[in-house]
């Protein structure tokens, strides 16, 4: 079941001694085909899982980069069947698990039910939803749950410890720690430091679950976090999406050798 | 059916994941919008109690933004249209030619009792912004005014406001380049900046505490009003009618405030039908839009069968919004107000109308909608029916696109 | 030297031919304006005495300009001058954005009273025409503006506003293009159609009938004031200095009228520099122009030695007038009043440093020179004394003029 | 003496049973020499007396054409001075009787005295002043007697007939009744006979003064008043001035032709 090959896939690093390596890439971005390609290339480049964006317009947890990637995908006409076919495809070749990270609004526009009957039909392994917080999500995340679906509950610098235990005690068993107070593809404003630092709290309060860390994270940093659970790189594969685009060329094997120098640099 | 509670206020009825009617509101936040969030709904709960914080609002609301507006008898109209009896609410008088005076204020005030000296927020017809940078300025606080950037263009008179007032203003050019894509872009800084920085979010609409404080603070037109309608009747008609434009909601919120537990008021919003024709209404309520999440609370919302936000169009900045508030969600499912829209010919007959009879009210083109309604059923009620249309902006802002609109030569 | 009466209303001050201090003001009209003007001073000394209509002028003046208008302390502009405090009171809250609208009304009213349906006036700014296309919407009176070309240009959105109340511009392509050439033809058109039209003059000038309808009319904003001012400080402060633009000098007049009589308050006129180096000024006071007749009075013109009126520059239209109000030459001769010029950088700096501080004020660019001036004294003066400026226009009419000159982009 | 022979202009056009002619035009217009030739033109052409424009720019009692002139020789930089000038070159070779029409500014701005000692050395016989009306003219309408130069007294149908008698008590031997409410120039809006009532109430009150009718008067109505003192037509040379000038011709043989035809309808 899908909730327990993602599981593994932290505990696989683990193993090896490593972090693992989260890409978060828009499906559909710039089209289908490409998106599928991508996949594959990240795949192929040594990810341990990947994040597969749904994208929304209305996307206030985003910035910039990804910003871009979305607006590409949805005005290329992707829908959200479109989304769950790339990751169908991308799954029926290959053992990587997949999360979907999106807004609430894409889930409860599709029918939460029949969003989560697709989730499994293509795979997925969890769900991120980034404007969907604790304790409103609980009923959903149930749901999840009885569909063998990762539901990733989000905490951050501010999310209080009070909080943060109640939110780890409803938590399934990986969860996100967004580095810093921003949207995604911000520059690093605080230190890598202050970063492990919460980042033990969460494991000390909370030692089985895996914890996911994200926003902010380059291949200049990613080294810094090879201690920890996971960690995801998002805004510098959009981007690189738009750059290859702009210069006309192949985005699935510029992301791929991205994820490659990524891989590297978190293990090295 | 959902039920409206009698004897509490409007703002208050909702449940505790601050949801009304059990599905409109709410927080559906980033998790790092948790803690401000929850630091500003403390420090709202302790200042409503705080009666010095209520004399200071009042003592603004007094002497800075001119309470009380003028209530005032529409003679001409009312002749010309030979039906009920139409009032005006000139809430166009507060300083700065519109409502959004109020929140801005408010809002600027909690900013300092949070001790931030940053304050950032959104804007689409561009009086939000004005507002909030005029108050800010008075304030000593640093300003960022998110505005899309099709709203620079056509609100330019409000754009050299903000300037003036030293505000920086952020064009934002995603999306269709309104109002919606300002807020989410205004989100979006607060969500980095939030430890220094508050966040104003230009009507009732967004995180419930949003949504709360906006309608607290426009409620003021209402207060003032009930007042006014008692010394004008001596009591209040057995027929009245209050009839507010609906954008994201703010202004017919303060307006109807006061009225929620009278049944003998009828409440009437009006939306932006956009042009005669176009599919593109901002009118999720007329038209029965889904159910849909945006700006971080559960409304009706114009969007696709994906979950899109769907353009809108409409010849008013302030209207042109795919959403609407929580509010006015509950007031519609609980049968408590009705909602209906004015396209935009409509509109621009009704501010011809109005402005060439009455002078003195020369309404924006959001009130012009409501104008519009007013209109239309006035001829078809009888002369003990009292309508009131709260004329919640005044044209100057306007004043190009209306001019280029009747191709008036200058 | 002349001497003022104390306890004689500014206005009551003349000859019985018309002229303050013997020999500022007259009627000096042709013959065909005798009869109307008589006709018209007739109807003002009957109505000035007639309950009825005091009323019904202080109803409008409450409930359609909205009086009082706020008179408040400028805080962050005092604590950054550092010397005298800033007070001002806030004249732009009038229905309509300035002074104007106190004249226009009382002139429809008249209009009304003299069995008349069609009114006629002048404009420089816009804002005589705005308000009085506005009053005459309401009052059903017929209504033809008369502006000059160049301010029809500059001043767009009043002109804007005057088509939507359904006035009738005329514009005024002779001359200057300005308002002395728009006044000239008004009177012109007067001249023609007295027997059914009345005529509004804009401000304090023109034959003595009408420099004193307008003063009395204006005189609403020190009345109102000296009680705000009593509320504030409990008595009238010892050194006060009221401080006031000039351009026809209606606003000056009336926000002074209550205070002539008494010594401790000093009485400053700011009157337009025009560009800083330009010799075009607009200030006949400050700069000691010759006695000469325009439009009907004898007063201090800009004139050149053959009596030609000379073009004045401003980048106010509302002080681009090459004379002044009889009331102002007899203040200043008088010794009462004193008066001084900014020049347009200055206003335009003004306005700037006022917005930024203070918010809620945003003065057009006439009271922006009266800023000028309170900026200029304010930093040698004492805490003890009390400084308040007339801020008697809205900046909204001059967005393009000062966002062009200040380089916002948008 | 200058205001002798102005009222013998009328007796002796009333001795000829005829209304006197009076023509306005600007001096100065368009500039100092066509002026004169204009003046010299209207002088051959039958006029009884000239009347010349002392131009101002704030000329409130004036229409469109007499505007027009005004501008012209203004901008032509034609000063007071220039004005005298014009009359006293014509005066040199003519009997005609010269009139100042002008404004008050112009008088007050050049000195009163040093205005009338001017008006005598060119031997001007009258002056009318638009903008100086009964009473506050008569201090200067004093002067100008002593001077020798008919002040004339300006009345009108709304003059009621308290302040005509009044206005003729004071007035000198010559008046002149503005036929109509309006600037000069525009179309005659009452009836002529109208007009001659008004004209025969002033002269029963005061039969021995002269009386010039003056605004809107054209060739086609002058005729009308072939049986009173006096008329004058003003706009109506102007403008034949300005056209003249648009076509590039002589605008003072135009001028005078016009004069010639006024007079033969005036007596015809
Ligand atoms: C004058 C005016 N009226 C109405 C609105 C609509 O907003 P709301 O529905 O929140 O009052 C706006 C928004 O900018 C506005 O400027
Ligand atoms: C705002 C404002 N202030 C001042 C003036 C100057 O006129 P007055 O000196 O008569 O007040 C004007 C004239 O248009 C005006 O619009």
């Amino acid at each position: 079941m899908s909730s327990e090959t993602l599981y593994k896939s932290f505990v696989n690093a683990e193993k090896e001694n490593r972090a693992a390596l989260l890409t978060y890439t828009v499906g559909g971005d710039p089209n289908k085909s490409i998106s599928l390609e991508i996949f594959r290339e990240i795949a192929k480049s040594g990810v341990d899982i990947i994040e597969c964006g749904l994208g929304h317009g209305a996307n206030i947890g985003d910035g910039g980069a990804i910003q871009d990637s979305t607006y590409r995908a949805l005005s290329g006409g992707i829908k959200t069947d479109d989304v769950f076919d790339i990751i169908k495809d991308f799954k029926d070749e290959s053992e990587i698990d997949v999360i979907i990270m999106t807004y609430q609004n894409k889930i409860m526009s599709y029918g939460e039910e029949k969003f989560l009957e697709k989730c499994r039909e293509s795979q997925v392994s969890g769900i991120i939803c980034v404007d969907w917080p604790w304790p409103l999500n609980l009923k959903f995340s149930d749901k999840c749950k009885k569909n063998s679906i990762t539901f990733i509950q989000l905490l951050c610098p501010t999310t209080n410890e009070e909080r943060l235990n109640k939110i780890l005690n409803d938590a399934h068993d990986v969860v996100y720690y967004i580095s810093m107070l921003s949207t995604t593809g911000q520059k690093l404003k605080v230190s890598s430091n202050e970063i492990i630092e919460r980042f033990q709290l969460i494991k000390k309060l909370s030692p089985e679950k895996k914890c996911i860390i994200g926003f902010g994270i380059t291949a200049d940093t990613i080294n810094d976090f090879k201690k920890t659970d996971a960690c995801v790189v998002g805004s510098a594969l959009c981007r690189e999406i738009s750059n290859s685009i702009d210069k006309e060329l192949n985005p699935a094997i510029n992301v791929g050798s991205m994820v490659r120098h990524l891989k590297d640099n978190l293990n090295s | 059916m959902i039920q409206l509670q009698k004897g509490v206020p409007l703002i208050d009825q909702h449940d505790e994941n601050g949801y009304w009617g059990g599905k409109f509101g709410g927080n559906q936040i980033a998790e790092s919008l948790n803690h401000p969030i929850e630091e500003l709904e403390n420090e709202f709960k302790k200042l409503r109690q705080d009666d010095t914080f209520i004399k200071e609002r009042d003592y603004y609301f007094k002497n800075f933004i001119g309470a009380p507006t003028p209530f005032i008898k529409l003679e001409n109209l009312t002749k010309h249209l030979g039906g009920a009896q139409i009032y005006c609410k000139l809430v166009s008088k507060a300083t700065g030619g519109a409502h959004k005076a109020y929140n801005a204020v408010v809002h600027s005030l909690i900013c300092r009792r949070l001790g931030k000296t940053y304050i950032g927020g959104d804007t689409g017809a561009g009086y939000a912004g004005k507002m909030l940078s005029m108050a800010a300025a008075k304030f000593n606080l640093k300003c960022k005014i998110f505005m899309g950037a099709k709203d620079i263009e056509r609100q330019s008179i409000n754009v050299f406001s903000m300037r003036s007032y030293g505000a920086d203003i952020v064009p934002v050019n995603s999306g269709s380049q309104t109002l919606v894509d300002a807020v989410s872009e205004c989100m979006r800084w607060w969500t980095s900046e939030n430890e220094d920085a508050h966040m104003c979010v230009g009507s009732t609409v967004g995180p419930t505490i949003f949504v709360k404080i906006c309608a607290w603070s426009t409620a003021q037109i209402s207060r003032e009003m009930k007042k006014q309608v008692i010394d004008e009747f001596g009591e209040v008609p057995r027929d009245m009618k209050l009839i507010n434009c609906v954008g994201g909601g703010s202004s017919a919120a303060g307006f109807w405030n006061e009225w929620i537990d009278y049944d003998n008021v009828e409440l009437i919003g009006v939306e932006a039908g956009g042009p005669e024709g176009s599919k593109k209404h901002a009118a999720p309520l007329t038209n029965d839009s889904p159910l849909g999440v945006l700006h971080g609370a559960t409304q009706y919302v114009i969007q696709d069968n994906d979950g899109e936000i769907e353009e809108t169009e409409s010849i008013s900045a302030g209207l042109d919004y795919p959403g609407v508030s929580p509010l006015h969600c509950f007031l519609k499912e609980a049968g408590r107000a009705r909602y209906t829209s004015a396209t935009d010919e409509e509109a621009i007959e009704a501010f011809q109308l109005v402005s060439k009879n009455e002078g003195f009210v020369s309404p924006s083109l959001e009130p012009s909608h409501a104008f519009a309604e007013a209109i239309k059923i006035a001829p078809t009620l009888s002369k003990d029916t009292i309508i009131v249309v709260d004329s919640c902006g005044d044209s100057a802002k306007d004043s190009k696109i209306i001019a280029e609109r009747l191709g008036y030569k200058t």
